[in-house]
């Protein structure tokens, strides 16, 4: 580590084009930040994560030897990465970059109080300058990758990246909890576009795993315990009949816990009738020539679906998105059964058949006579049950006509939820859920299948409702992801782990417990004995830091003295730059 | 010369006889010569075809068998006949049985359709028989400084795969023979819209209002008079602009392709019928 | 440009909050906020920290001691800590923190530990504007000092 | 009428598709299970802008509903005018003016025909054209100033063979 030499900071405050100048006055704050200790340059820019942005960066540390950048445009979580590069490219430390958020946490929610916003913009600057100051060269961190994946969850998605891991080279350990594989898709009868039912598609599948030796399949069995880091992470998996645990040490992890068909217990008398079922339980049903009517046997004759069951329902929580798969699935369906009965009705609030091949699947149940039936979003059909018989009342938007019909059977398109154990999971891999209730990525659009914990992907309806071939686009991609890590064999991880300083230790033990990955040991060697941080096992969440009595404790790119003196800078600017603070 | 046989329809002679007079005179100048079909009857439109698909055809059916017997093609001047009339023969000649039934008919009479005949409408005539080039060279006294909106009709031009005179969306013809007379043609909001003519049986109101809105649209784009090739056009665009729910706005002459085009080619416009045109075109004529 | 216009003015007082957010769920929570456009007020300046177990009680003394009106911590559910139990640890050592400053003479509802993850942008806005206007009645924190 | 149900007070129609079977088999009307209801023709129909009770989505509906009597009896499918302006940004290619003509066809033979059409329809099937009591002296007078032959020579004995052939008794309401 190089000692703080003298600070040069370049400040390069971003328009993106009128996100943050439309609210902030761009060029008051990068005149501002001309005046502040250390700048040596200072401007403001179109979009600075521009080609033009960044050759501009690069020349500048070059044209006036900079030694601290900062950046004041968008979320770090968004750039941080680009402009570590760019500095790095004109060989400065990525450690010595530090970037202010300006757009979302300014301009986009200050739209209408632009001097106020213009500024905060200052003093966010003002507080980075400060920190930059501050920064000190960290050396690239590197680690390898064991060349070994854990598939959590051996649904279609998870037999997918299975295969495409192994047969690229990798052994791979597929963890699934019940006694078989296939997941939901293994028991689907009606799959689209094609004609194959589930069983044709899921079969060859495990039987090519089952052939290749890479593949370690645990059937009944759940992920118990999960430590480690990108490259090295330590699992350990239960078998749920005989509570055997085996441990495992991989590289890499890819999620495929898919989803559960939603139980709509209260919705349209689901559980009054055995003849009222789930689009999922009707795909369960053995594959026979006629339909039978489950409380009599006898042919079903009159059928109708209902769609959007459990899902597309505003401010009931972990219900309100659209499950996307139950309108092709209801109309291949449909469409399947009608030549067995005599009328089959669709009741729906809109139809989304948006896949390749789904809308000529609408229509094909449309010219086979399939009655569509629009019902209108805030006036749902009523269903009752009596002596066995069911009575369907609703109200068809497009003919203005209040409708009636006693069916035979009822199949409700019920939504895509996550699974019950869903909760454990993102415990055990510590990943954040969405509004829906499935996982995140770490970008929606920049990054769909990685997450916010390095070297652990997500694939399928595991990251939010989707139908058979998303899941296995995601699966083959999530797959692709984890190879690519693999076959490196190294990747770079942050450094910014904590340090203790030996002579300020008192060696009172309260950093050992405080560490959620026991990352802290005793340094026996030294007299006295005094703590010491295993760096592998450091994620530098800093908790440590923060527990410390006697601040022994150094959290390497978030320093105590780097946090105070942006709090410093903004409560009470330095005098001889600003002449005269306030209170 | 090119000769076809002239099928008035039932509207033309006795509402618009100016229309069909205008058309044999200003043919008969661009080198095709026209003889009225005798003997004829009407060809079914809206009313026959709505209740018995058969007897529809059979009637427009005998028009083409009369052409037939004629051995010349048909030219219509008005879109429901040119509508019937094409639609028929698209039907005879794609369904078999239709034609034996319809033909089994006629044999009585001795009369029969084989497919032989064709059938085109005035436009037709214009753009395939005629040519712009040739209409452009014919022209001897053009206008000047006069801007005309057409209105095609819907029979005319729709369904486009089955009359195929021009395109459905985006129909040209009339507009190229006014900017080859010297006019201006000019567009407007909702121009392959319906006159309302056909609704004037079931709801007169709602028609006319149909009528009134296309007249609002082209006043809007400030224009001298109004060109058609729809003898049921021209007469609704006309009578919309008459009692107390047109209001008191200046009424735009309606005037029909052949007697707008005719003076331009010299021909004198008593003889063209002009002064049995409703709305005085004068403002139109007199631009030579 | 005179001094006084690059300190933040001193006309009428606007509360000054510092808030320390842990990257992980609050941070992204308020990037959510702006790409939602929901308006909040201006008031606060985010400090990005890796998790709210890393904020010793010595920042949000020293933010009360420099000047701050109001001090927002804000992180991850308990439960969904990207590192398990930061959070838990920064709401143990809240409650000792606040009988501190209460004895310091600072009124203790100028600080605010909330929980915001990163899909709940309404929640942490919520919480910066509560802290705002409950600061903005309790007046500049200048006077409390005993 | 529908059956009506005892306890059920309000008459609910029970959704069938053999009306629009039916339809689909007459000549035009083949195209009527191809829509999907999108209401592209009511956004261009000139006739839904100018009323109410006019609406070509809402009246295809109906037909896959089922609802036989109301469509056959209803004034609703003699108000198109024909002018395919609908067919022509249909994005399912249904021919809503053909539809209507079949569904005209088979309300006639139920003896459901608009009393202006079934005049309309008797004066042709008389006079074998349609304006021949319009045809007075006066347009005769135009005809001669015009050089036109005021013999239009129209046929009707043709019409009278077709009156028997397909309408005696037939359409009568």
């Amino acid at each position: 580590m190089t000692e703080n030499n003298e600070a040069r900071i370049g400040v390069f405050v971003c328009h993106c084009g009128h996100n943050i100048a439309g609210t902030v006055d761009v060029k008051e704050v990068a005149e501002m930040a001309s005046k502040l200790p250390g700048v040596v340059f200072s401007t403001d820019e179109m979009f600075m994560c521009s080609d033009a942005g960044q050759v501009l960066i690069r020349e500048k540390i070059k044209e006036l030897n900079l030694n601290r950048v900062v950046v004041a445009s968008c979320s770090p979580r968004m750039h941080e990465p680009t402009f570590r590069r760019v500095v790095e490219e004109a060989g400065m430390n990525r450690y010595l970059f530090d970037q202010v958020n300006l757009r979302e946490h300014v301009s986009w929610c200050h739209m209408r109080e632009p001097e106020l916003a213009t500024e905060k913009a200052k003093d966010l600057v003002r507080m980075s300058v400060a920190r930059a100051a501050k920064l000190e060269n960290l050396p690239v961190k590197r680690v390898n990758v064991l060349p070994s994946t854990l598939v959590v969850g051996g649904g279609i998605a998870g037999l997918r990246a299975t295969l495409d891991i192994a047969e690229r080279g990798f052994d791979v350990i597929l963890v699934e909890k019940n006694s078989e594989l296939g997941g939901n898709v293994g028991n689907w009868t009606h799959l689209f576009p094609s004609n194959q039912s589930g069983v044709d598609v899921i079969v060859p599948l495990i039987k090519t795993i089952k052939k290749n030796k890479r593949v370690k399949i645990l059937l009944d069995s759940k992920v118990s315990a999960f430590e480690g880091y990108i490259g090295n992470f330590n699992v350990t998996v239960k078998n749920l009949n005989t509570e055997k645990e085996e441990k495992f040490e991989v590289g890499t992890v890819v999620i495929t816990t898919g989803f559960e068909p939603f139980e709509p217990k209260g919705y349209y008398g689901y559980g009054e009738s055995p003849d009222i079922l789930t689009l999922a339980e009707l795909q369960k049903l053995p594959p026979s020539d006629t339909l039978l009517v489950p409380s009599t046997g006898k042919p079903v004759k009159k059928l109708v679906f209902i769609g959007c069951v459990g899902s597309r329902e505003p401010g009931v929580k972990g219900h309100e998105h659209c499950s996307r798969h139950c309108c092709s699935a209801t109309a291949k369906a449909a469409g399947d059964l009608r030549d067995r009965v005599d009328e089959a009705l669709v009741l729906y609030q809109d139809i989304r058949t948006y896949g390749s091949g789904h809308e000529e699947l609408h229509r094909l149940a449309r010219k086979k006579h399939v009655i569509y039936s629009k019902f209108p979003k805030d006036n749902k059909p009523k269903v009752t049950v009596k002596k066995g018989k069911i009575k369907l009342t609703w109200f068809d938007v497009l003919a203005g006509e209040n409708l009636e019909f006693e069916p035979d059977m009822v199949v409700l398109s019920t939504a895509m939820i996550p699974p019950d154990d869903v909760e454990e999971t993102s415990h055990l891999f510590s990943l954040t859920r969405s509004g829906d209730g499935f996982f995140n990525p770490e970008h929606i659009k920049l990054a769909p299948l990685t997450t916010h914990t390095a070297g652990v992907m997500i694939a399928g309806a595991a990251q939010a409702a989707k139908n058979a071939s998303e899941s296995v686009i995601d699966a083959s991609g999530a797959a692709a992801k984890a190879v690519g890590l693999m076959a490196q064999g190294e990747v770079e991880i942050e450094s910014t782990v904590a340090h203790v300083l030996p002579d300020l230790c008192s060696s009172c033990h309260t950093c050992l417990t405080a560490c959620p990955y026991g990352a802290i040991t005793m340094d026996v060697e030294h007299d006295p004995p005094v703590a010491v941080v295993t760096e592998a096992k450091c994620h530098s969440c800093g908790t440590c830091a923060a527990a410390c009595p006697s601040s022994a404790i150094v959290m390497y790119h978030s320093t105590d003295d780097q946090i105070l003196t942006m709090v410093e800078a903004f409560l009470c600017p330095a005098p001889e730059a600003e002449g005269g603070g306030s209170a | 010369m090119k000769e076809f046989l002239l099928y008035t329809g039932c509207t033309t002679p006795v509402r618009l006889p100016g229309y069909e007079k205008a058309v044999e005179l200003v043919l008969e100048k661009l080198g095709v010569r026209l003889t009225t079909m005798k003997d004829a009857n009407c060809c079914g439109a809206q009313y026959i075809e709505s209740v018995n698909h058969v007897a529809f055809a059979a009637m427009s059916g005998r028009i083409l068998a009369l052409a037939e017997k004629e051995n010349m093609n048909i030219i219509a001047i008005c879109g429901a006949c040119s509508g019937s009339l094409k639609h028929v023969k698209y039907d005879l000649d794609n369904n078999p049985e239709l034609l034996a039934e319809v033909n089994d008919i006629l044999e009585e009479e001795g009369l029969k359709y084989t497919g032989k005949t064709q059938v085109k409408h005035l436009l037709q005539i214009f753009r395939e028989d005629i040519g712009y080039d040739a209409i452009k060279s014919a022209i001897v006294n053009p206008y000047k400084g006069i801007r005309l909106a057409a209105h095609y009709g819907c029979h005319v031009t729709r369904p486009e795969e089955i009359v195929q005179v021009d395109d459905a969306e985006n129909p040209t013809i009339i507009d190229r023979i006014i900017k080859a007379a010297g006019g201006t043609a000019v567009d407007y909001n909702g121009k392959t819209r319906c006159c309302g003519g056909p609704l004037l049986a079931m709801d007169e109101e709602v028609g006319n209002a149909i009528g009134r809105d296309k007249i609002e649209n082209i006043r809007a784009e400030n224009v001298d008079g109004i060109v058609t090739a729809c003898v049921f056009c021209d007469i609704q665009l006309t009578q919309v602009q008459f009692g107390e729910e047109a209001g008191n706005k200046p009424k735009i002459p309606v005037i029909t392709l052949p007697q707008f085009l005719g003076p331009a080619l010299g021909i004198d416009e008593e003889s063209l019928g002009i002064s049995l045109i409703k709305i005085n075109p004068q403002a139109i004529l007199k631009a030579h | 440009m005179t001094v006084a216009e690059t300190v933040t003015k001193q006309k009428e007082w606007e509360p000054k909050i510092m808030a320390y957010c842990c990257n992980w769920c609050s941070y992204a929570g308020a990037d959510l906020a702006g790409t939602s456009r929901i308006q909040y007020p201006t008031n606060a300046r985010i400090l990005r920290v890796n998790c709210t177990g890393r904020i010793s009680p010595e920042f949000i003394l020293a933010a009360l001691e420099m000047g701050a009106d109001g001090v927002l911590v804000s992180g991850c559910h308990p439960g969904d800590c990207h590192y398990t139990s930061g959070n838990l640890k920064a709401r143990a050592r809240w409650a000792m923190m606040e009988t501190a400053i209460e004895q310091a003479g600072v009124d203790p509802r100028r600080v605010r530990l909330q929980w915001a993850s990163a899909s709940e942008a309404q929640i942490f806005a919520d919480g910066v504007r509560t802290l705002t206007e409950q600061v903005r009645k309790l007046g500049p924190i200048a006077r409390e000092w005993k | 009428m529908t059956q009506q149900t005892k306890e059920q007070p309000p008459i609910n129609h029970i959704p069938s598709s053999t009306f629009a079977k039916d339809i689909s088999r007459e000549p035009g009307g083949e195209g009527i299970m191809q829509c999907i209801q999108c209401g592209m023709c009511t956004a261009s129909c000139m006739v839904a802008s100018k009323t109410e009770r006019y609406r070509p989505r809402k009246l295809i509906q109906k037909i896959l509903l089922g609802k036989r009597e109301e469509v056959l009896s209803s004034e609703l499918p003699w108000l198109c005018m024909t002018c395919r302006l609908c067919e022509e940004r249909c994005q399912e290619d249904v021919d809503l003016s053909e539809i209507f003509t079949a569904v005209r066809e088979m309300a006639a033979r139920e003896g459901y025909i608009p009393p202006v059409f079934q005049n309309t329809i008797d004066k042709v099937l008389e006079d074998g054209w349609l304006l021949n009591d319009a045809y007075t002296d006066f347009e005769e007078d135009d005809r001669d100033d015009l050089g036109l032959d005021t013999d239009l020579g129209w046929n009707n004995e043709f019409v009278k063979k077709l009156k028997k052939k397909y309408f005696e008794g037939g359409a009568k309401k």
